[in-house]
């Protein structure tokens, strides 16, 4: 399932839900994704991230679409939220389960890997004194885009 | 009318996140539509036809700016993602 | 931190705790390993874990120590349940907390491994009709031991 | 009194998870202790004597069963671990 969302989320309960019931998934792995308060030692008041309504969620769908396609996993939960956010804010969920614990390694690797460089998100850092920039990947990264 | 819409850094250049515009004519390509911005808004004509930024008509990713666009379509500027 | 319990625990709470303000650290790794109703086609009523206080504490101590010195991670916390559990049960959890999500992954994915091989824990499963077995390893790996 | 501590499969083999028992003398080894064991209790003794149970003095791993025991001392059989 993939949400995209401007509310703040508790992931720790995202997590439990997900996993809620399943007694035959062995294995659960998430990655939580946390704003900090500083990127490339620049101080960080809030981050802002843009996003495509419809097209991001497709685009999210389809990664979540590829990861079960390539691992044997049980069932994917991609929480990803937009707009303003502070430092300390959950940013994204990722979570797996899986009857092993290869694969839903495997599968969450994946997905935030690829959540890095093909997610159609675009993030804008606003740092204590006011000033903003936008985060774009190295140039090499983006030309292949 | 057809909708433009500007995300990242574009929404920035653009001083706006969207707005609905007169194509210059039905079935024109996005190299003409970006011209007719560049004649009005030269400094944010340039931003949008730069090569990293990619073209979405109607949330379909387009392969080059000869793709042809017509009134009702929603046209996106995507500049390179940060990814999530 | 390691701890060894025989009480339940909440996962989601757990690693809602752990990352409770750290700006510093943008990715968390966890792992949940829940008692599955099924291992190898035999069907699992009850799990019980054995351990060796003290001994065991130690050897898990150590499996995070050597995590710590092979990664850069902030932080990583190994709960481990012991005693009777029930399929759908939380059994162990590990989270890894980082600045980067690589090393948070590696870590995380490290310490699970390691746990099959290295922690002092002896499972024994009872099946629905009431039969026990002790699960042990495949002969090529407890003859390394 | 040395305190015998037996775990996992070995728990069952025995019928108690530990025991206190007077070891055949002091500065006995792990050998001699088995062999002890194995006189008042065949099958048991066999279970404990098995390559692949290690046994930790005073919970730190013995490296062979030449480890000299003593009174006071507590001795863990581990059969193969199930991990985690």
């Amino acid at each position: 399932m993939v949400i995209v969302q401007a509310e703040s989320f508790d992931a720790g309960a995202k997590i439990n839900a997900f996993m809620q019931g399943r007694t035959d998934a062995g294995a659960c792995v998430s990655f939580t994704g946390v704003v900090r308060d500083e990127t490339q030692s620049a101080r960080v008041a809030e981050l802002a991230l843009d996003h495509y309504p419809g097209f991001t969620e497709a685009a999210l769908e389809k990664l979540v679409a590829r990861a079960r396609t390539q691992w044997s996993v049980g069932d994917i939960l991609l929480i990803h939220r937009v707009g303003p956010m502070r430092p300390g804010d959950t940013i994204v969920l990722v979570a797996v389960a899986a009857t092993h614990r290869d694969e839903a390694f495997e599968a969450a690797r994946f997905l935030v890997d690829a959540l890095k460089t093909d997610a159609p998100i675009w993030k804008k850092e606003t740092a204590p004194d006011g000033s903003v920039r936008w985060i774009e990947p190295p140039a090499e990264l983006s030309a292949q885009g | 009318m057809a909708k433009l819409l500007f995300f990242g850094r574009l929404s920035d250049a653009a001083g706006r996140a969207s707005e609905t515009l007169a194509l210059p004519k039905d079935a024109c390509t996005a190299h003409e539509l970006l011209n007719l911005i560049k004649s009005r808004e030269p400094a944010l004509g340039a931003a949008l036809d730069h090569p990293s930024v990619r073209i979405a008509v109607n949330q379909r990713l387009a392969s080059s700016r000869d793709v042809t666009l017509s009134d009702a379509d929603e046209i996106a500027f995507l500049p390179p993602m940060s990814g999530g």
